[in-house]
């Protein structure tokens, strides 16, 4: 797919430091109408700062962002846009108080007699959406969706832009579009990445995910520690090119020797029964026992997340028993629950894993604070050696301890949310999408650590919608549908070649829809 | 995907009030609940709050339901409706707006100043008192959209600078003698009603539409919910922002003048510690002031609150001592039944 | 502006060395503003450099003040306070560092002050109470606009009201409670008093002028325009008033002439002069007859008036009466 | 990931120091820029704004740098630094306490009364003021921390009603005639210094190190960083919340009996308007209304802003309505000025 035209927009020898470190060291790059440039790179590569700076959030310190023929006003992003490039940010963007019409259409609204034209919009919306394939009431407000619905609906807001607007340059660039979704949505987000190539949209496309390269892209980049190192059309590479590339050396298998599943026998560390969740359609009951890996599979908005924060007791439930080593823990209430042994890796690391403003040192400490003073005093040394000890076990890459968290590339926080709890006992960890966002070289480590925690005795459960993750890293994997377990899969049952259609199947039950359980609309 | 679309459509009539969808309403509560006035009066707790407490006052006097009285709110309501209003805008945004007492103090100076210079021009002096305060307000709003001082410390320095600047235009003292024309601007009745009051309903029912029915207030909504956000979308946040301090500084502009206007004097410590009144009306009406959250319904019917209770204890022969823990109290209670019912609504 | 006390150490040229008084007012209130000028009037006549300081209605604000003074070593300290039975500590401190303090206006209610210049508010009280029990024959139905609470303006003026009020049992206060001196409150009280009251509404005295202005407006708004209103001050537009008829009297307290009295008093002290240390300031009653000539002092022909300020002031501390100031009906010298 | 894991915790020393990372220490500074003092000078840019008013106020009077001035300088700042320290607390959750300037006139007259009522006992009026503070305090935190009223209108609630409660506490008066021991807890000089300076001071230290140093303080600034993150990781939220409240209302309490017995009077109205200085201190001092953000060195830099002007104005016999125009625009260009230069600081 070339369109042979001059390029749409030209990257000049972008240079970009954050507190006299260089982040991007001269990058240039050009992208041509109709195609699709897959962005790949480490965490903290620099793709994201890139992509910023071509959507006019950041400045460059030096360099040049030049659309059709002209300079862009380093640093402004109503002049991007006014030349026609648009951005789906790798952290979420949505304004929560607004419903999803609205979301959708801030910006371009649509109008009658100098009037707002709700029925209108309302209609469109709703025609963008069904495209993918997902049935939501678009005047729901956007905080009362699930991450993965706010996701596609940025997504398709971001596609709109395009949509009988002016004749900009129609760039679009997509920054891990896919890191809260399933594949289903995956699927249809590929159609309209298709369609609107078609259209002659240039796009960048950036992911840690190689079957979505593979899948879209015209032609790869990758970045390391700030600089260009591969360019070169998709045909011309292999994904072992592109691993390379990425990571300066070969990674060797994704995902590690599984620990040997537990016995019926083995104890049990977590013991669920009868909990029941506001809005689900029945009462949960599971068992994790002592190294076991129990996945947690389901759509968007199939209630996983919504089954791990009742059991730490972050929401509300209505009814049940939840038991940790034989011991009942009282519902909703997360401190006792870490005292217990349990840890929270939340879907959502800006609403709930991290304390952005704070530095990696304080969010690394703060589950175990107890631990870490003597009668309220803080113990320096042991806190940071405890801490450092846990970021470099998961080879976080960060200025120092003392880098506020905010300021890390969104891999690098996944990894503090995750190592945070490394710094002491826990009986059974809680992993929600927990390598979102998250590259091959770091994806793996975390998949060793969980191993290994598995193999020490911990218990997990990993709610993912990454398919190959469930298959890969599961003993036991349970499909959720409207809150409620839909179905269960033995690792024998997870190894076979048709796990994906089944866990898919118990998962859409085409008769039944979630669009019963959507009632609330959170003011 | 397999459901019809046409379902999740049926909400339509709803859609349209964007600010109430689920207040009064009450489609959804009907379709959900079979206690469907239950969930009704959960929406709507703070209604029943205002409703209640005028009861209570009709019930322990009778003159304060009579006309003369509700006249007697409406006027005492007006300039505090004019700058709740403005600063609903302000706070939707995520700002606040603490100057607006005294750009009413300046407002009304500037606007006695000229009236006694020139006596028979009240529409010169209604003009030179809005623009004092756009002014204001434009310095705001220029503080805060691009210097990026934050609203708090902007408007704080406004408001100390502006009381300050208040007594200096008077060289310290009031501006008395003025000539009795100044009074017309807010002793005129039309249609039995003062020109504040018609003044303040024109303003509730212009910027209740602004804000549901046009693209503008649909932006000033986005620029408080996630201005990244917003200014991702294209919106110019910066003159959203710029726009909202503005327009609160016109409108205490407005209400510098009438509040003047009414009692004949330009008085340099008007409107003293009116901005808390202002941002709790606001903020009674549901709004956060993290942004993103609230509505002009809301905000009036904060400010009825206020009104209702400053004139039903004076009714009562409340010492005013007793009048401020009475209000106090009430005020704290009565968000406490707002916070509680919001989250028993399913 | 007077400089830094400071870089005039030296006194002025020629001359002697001015005397240098530090004051410390509650606020720039009208009063007071008005006040100002009378006492740089009379500074400027006697030699005298004024450091002045505005408190903002927060004592802890004047205590600061009068340490800055103190540490300044000023000749004199003229205090209006912001509330009576205050500021104990720092008049202490004044006197172990030999600066006279004076109250004037406000009382300070503290043995070891200096001088005390203050007007008798109680009297005041009285006299307008007097002209509202006259006018509505000793008998109906009163509202009473009352200072901010506490303050010793409020409290005096309202034992004066009290007072007239035993001789009258056939008046009634029907409401009273405070709008705080100011006219914007007053509206809104009064006009809420009127929806509780109606009619029944004989006469309200305000504890000042201003408040009664804002009551007037509400009278007028609601149609009661010939309802009495008295009050105290005469300041413009409260004269104004009492010429129109809309005000049935006031009493004049001129703080022209009764600052620049506080301020010849804490010279003298100074000084070492002989003085009355605690002359009394008495308010004229100021009705139709007498108003014309209060307007002069006040609004019309105010330059000539501060023109021969500083000589009336002299001759006033002399006579004892230091409110005289030619009004038909006052009298030169002490009562 | 290359980079050896050695690297990234180099920089140990600094870690232990979460507030001041950038500023005072300068290390980062130092490392990254050749021209350090140019950065060292864009991280400081407040202290540097302050200096520059001293200066400037020494130069134009020699009287201001003297001695006796420092000390009243100090000694005026003592209660304002008291609420302003507390307030530091509560803006670092996000919350804000309007509540304070009423809460010092409740404990002054409850203090003043008892003092009035128990001569000699200066220990049971100190404690008795503190503990009704404390009271205060407890129940904004309940308001806040339980039934999740925003804190603006609980503390609004608290304002009001204070303030009325104040009053009814002297029937509507000022408590007067009061004992000279009552004069003993403020006028007490100790080392030279007056009482009032020392618990100032002791405050500042004590909470500086309670922020920094131990978990206590790092619970407050996660909570405000972000609630729910906070939560998650085990933090008791509830109990970090209560308890900013309840430690701003004590200290007001104590700012309250201080400033009562420093002019030995009861006044209803002490503290009228008190919280806005000391919110002002506290965002001059660079923290942010949405907490998360701030330190209590920057809030002693900006009531040492304050201060600093308050007392240097009226020593250039600056008229106070000019203080207030100056104070007002001085207070919007320093913050502005901190803005801008935390921009250019890569
Ligand atoms: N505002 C900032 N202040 C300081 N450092 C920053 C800031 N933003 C980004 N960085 C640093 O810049 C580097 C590149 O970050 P960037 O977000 O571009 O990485 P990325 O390639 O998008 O990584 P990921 O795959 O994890 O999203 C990181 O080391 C990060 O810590
Ligand atoms: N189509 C929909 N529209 C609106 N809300 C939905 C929809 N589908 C599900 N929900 C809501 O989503 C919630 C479940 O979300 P939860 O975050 O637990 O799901 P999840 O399986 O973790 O999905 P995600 O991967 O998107 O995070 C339920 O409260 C449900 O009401
Ligand atoms: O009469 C009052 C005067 O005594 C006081 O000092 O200030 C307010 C005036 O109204
Ligand atoms: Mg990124
Ligand atoms: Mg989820």
């Amino acid at each position: 797919m070339t369109a042979g035209s001059s390029p749409v927009l030209r990257c000049r020898d972008v240079t970009k430091g954050f507190g006299g470190v260089p982040v991007l060291a001269g990058v240039s790059l050009d992208l041509e109408h109709g195609t699709v440039t897959a962005l790949a790179g480490e965490n903290g590569a620099g793709k994201s700062t890139l992509m910023k700076i071509a959507s006019g959030q950041y400045r460059a310190d030096r360099g040049s962002v030049i659309i059709g023929d002209r300079e862009l006003h380093g640093g402004s992003v109503t002049d991007a846009h006014r030349a026609g490039v648009a951005i789906v940010p790798q952290e979420l963007a949505s304004i929560p108080d607004l419903t999803v019409y609205e979301n959708l259409f801030v910006g371009r609204e649509l109008r009658r007699f100098g009037f707002l034209d709700r029925r209108a919009m309302i209609k469109e919306a709703q025609r963008a959406l069904d495209e993918f394939g997902v049935v939501l009431r678009v005047t729901a407000r956007m905080r009362s969706l699930p991450v993965g619905l706010q996701q596609i609906v940025e997504i398709v807001k971001a596609t709109l832009t395009f949509e009988g607007g002016p004749a900009g340059a129609k760039v679009l660039l997509l920054d891990e579009p896919t890191s809260a979704i399933s594949e289903r949505e995956v699927e249809q987000l590929y159609r309209v990445v298709r369609r609107l190539r078609d259209q002659g949209v240039a796009m960048v496309y950036t992911t840690h995910k190689m079957a979505e390269i593979r899948a879209l892209a015209d032609r790869v980049v990758v970045l390391r520690d700030g600089s260009l190192i591969l360019d070169e059309a998709i045909d011309e590479v292999s994904d072992a090119d592109i691993v390379t590339a990425m990571i300066g050396r070969e990674l060797g298998t994704l995902f590690p020797e599984l620990p040997e599943q537990p016995a019926a026998a083995d104890p049990a560390v977590l013991e669920v029964s009868g909990l029941r969740v506001a809005g689900a359609s029945a009462p949960v009951d599971l068992t994790v026992r002592k190294g076991e890996i129990l996945g947690l599979a389901g759509l968007v908005g199939a209630g996983r997340t919504e089954l791990l924060e009742a059991i730490f007791g972050t929401r509300r439930t209505l009814a049940g028993r939840i038991m940790i080593n034989g011991r009942e823990l009282r519902r909703g209430a997360p401190a006792e629950a870490i005292r217990h042994g349990l840890a929270l890796v939340p879907e959502d690391r800006k609403a709930g894993g991290a304390i952005l403003g704070m530095s990696v040192l304080d969010n690394g400490s703060l589950p175990r604070l107890s631990q870490f003073s003597i009668a309220g005093w803080l113990r320096g040394r042991d806190r940071v050696s405890a801490v450092g000890d846990a970021m470099r076990s998961v080879r976080l890459r960060s200025r120092g301890l003392s880098q506020e968290v905010g300021t890390l590339s969104g891999g690098n926080q996944q990894k503090v949310v995750l190592a945070r709890w490394l710094t002491g006992k826990i009986n059974v960890l809680l992993l929600d999408e927990p390598t979102r966002g998250v590259d091959v070289g770091a994806r793996s480590e975390i998949y060793r650590i969980v191993a290994d925690l598995a193999a020490s005795g911990v218990a997990v459960i990993m709610a993912s919608s990454d398919m190959p993750e469930i298959l890969g890293l599961s003993h036991r994997a349970l499909v959720l549908r409207r809150g409620a377990v839909a179905g269960e899969l033995s690792r024998t049952e997870l190894s076979a070649p048709d796990a994906q259609a089944r866990i898919f199947a118990m998962a859409a039950d085409l008769d039944h829809q979630p669009i019963e359980r959507v009632t609330e609309d959170v003011r | 995907m397999n459901q019809p679309a046409k379902t999740t459509l049926a909400t339509e009539p709803e859609v349209l009030e964007p600010d109430v969808p689920d207040t009064l309403l009450g489609g959804e509560a009907r379709r959900f609940s079979r206690q469907w006035w239950f969930q009704l009066a959960l929406r709507n707790a703070m209604l029943i709050v205002v409703v209640l407490v005028i009861c209570f006052f009709s019930y322990r006097s009778l003159r304060f339901s009579s006309v003369d009285n509700v006249v007697t709110i409406l006027i005492a309501a007006a300039p505090f409706a004019l700058i709740a209003l403005g600063q609903t805008l302000v706070i939707l945004t995520g700002g606040i707006d603490l100057s607006v007492g005294s750009v009413i103090a300046v407002a009304a100076m500037t606007g006695a100043a000229v009236a006694k210079a020139n006596p028979g021009q009240v529409w010169l002096t209604v003009l030179t008192a809005v623009a004092v305060g756009l002014l204001a307000g434009a310095i705001n709003g220029f503080f805060v959209s691009v210097v990026n001082v934050p609203p708090f410390i902007t408007t704080l320095g406004m408001l100390t600078a502006g009381s300050g600047a208040a007594y200096a235009i008077g060289g310290g003292a009031p501006i008395n003698g003025l000539p009795p024309e100044f009074g017309a601007i807010a002793n005129t009745t039309i249609l039995g009603l003062q020109v504040p009051v018609l003044v303040m309903i024109a303003g509730i029912v212009i910027l209740a539409i602004v804000m549901r029915r046009t693209a503008y207030g649909m932006r000033v909504y986005a620029v408080g919910g996630n201005r990244v956000a917003a200014e991702i979308a294209g919106v110019n946040t910066r003159r959203v922002l710029f726009s909202v301090y503005a327009i609160s500084g016109a409108l205490a502009g407005l209400s510098g003048v009438m509040l003047a206007s009414r009692v004949i004097s330009g008085p340099p410590n008007l409107g003293q510690g009116y901005e808390l009144d202002a941002i709790a009306a606001v903020v009674i009406g549901g709004a956060s002031l993290m942004g993103g959250r609230g509505s002009i319904w809301g905000t009036a019917l904060g400010l009825l609150l206020i009104q209702t209770l400053n004139n039903g204890l004076d009714i009562l022969l409340v010492p005013s001592y007793w009048q401020d823990v009475i209000k106090g109290v009430l005020i704290v209670f009565a968000v406490a039944v707002d916070v509680w019912t919001a989250r028993r609504r399913q | 502006g007077l400089g830094d006390p400071n870089r005039d150490q030296q006194g002025a040229e020629g001359g002697a060395k001015p005397l240098r008084i530090g004051v410390t007012v509650y606020d720039m209130s009208s009063f007071i503003t008005a006040g100002k000028e009378g006492m740089e009037a009379y500074a400027k006549a006697n030699n005298i450099e004024l450091a002045w300081n505005a408190a903002n209605l927060d004592v802890s604000t004047q205590a600061n003040q009068m340490d800055q003074l103190i540490s300044a070593q000023v000749d004199a300290i003229v205090v209006v306070p912001v509330q009576a039975d205050s500021l104990q500590p720092q008049v202490t401190a004044a006197k172990a560092a030999g600066i006279p303090v004076i109250a004037v206006n406000a009382s300070l209610n503290n043995p070891e002050i200096d001088g005390d210049v203050q007007p008798d508010d109680v009297l005041a009280g009285e006299g307008e109470m007097q002209m509202m029990a006259d006018e509505l024959g000793g008998k109906g139905n009163i509202v009473v606009l009352q200072g901010p609470l506490g303050q010793s303006g409020q409290i005096n003026r309202q034992t004066g009201i009290e007072n007239v009020l035993k001789k009258y049992p056939d008046i009634k206060v029907i409401a009273q409670d405070t709008a705080n001196w100011k006219r914007d409150e007053a509206v809104n009280k009064m006009k809420n008093w009127i929806s509780a009251h109606g009619d029944k509404i004989d006469g309200v005295v305000s504890q000042n002028d201003d408040m009664g202005l804002g009551a007037l407006q509400a009278l007028k708004e609601a149609g009661m325009d010939d309802t009495p209103v008295v009050g105290i001050d005469g300041i413009e537009d409260g004269l104004r008033a009492v010429k129109s008829g809309e005000f049935i009297g006031t009493m004049l307290q001129n703080g022209t002439v009764e600052l620049s009295a506080g301020l010849a008093v804490a010279a003298a002290i100074a000084r070492g002069d002989q003085v009355n240390t605690k002359p009394t300031y008495i308010m004229a009653e100021i009705t139709t007859e007498n108003v014309d000539v209060a307007m002069e002092h006040v609004v019309t022909k105010r330059q000539e008036f501060l023109a021969g300020l500083p000589e009336l002031t002299e001759k006033n501390l002399k006579t004892g009466n230091i409110a005289y100031e030619g009004i038909p009906g006052q009298q030169e010298g002490a009562q």
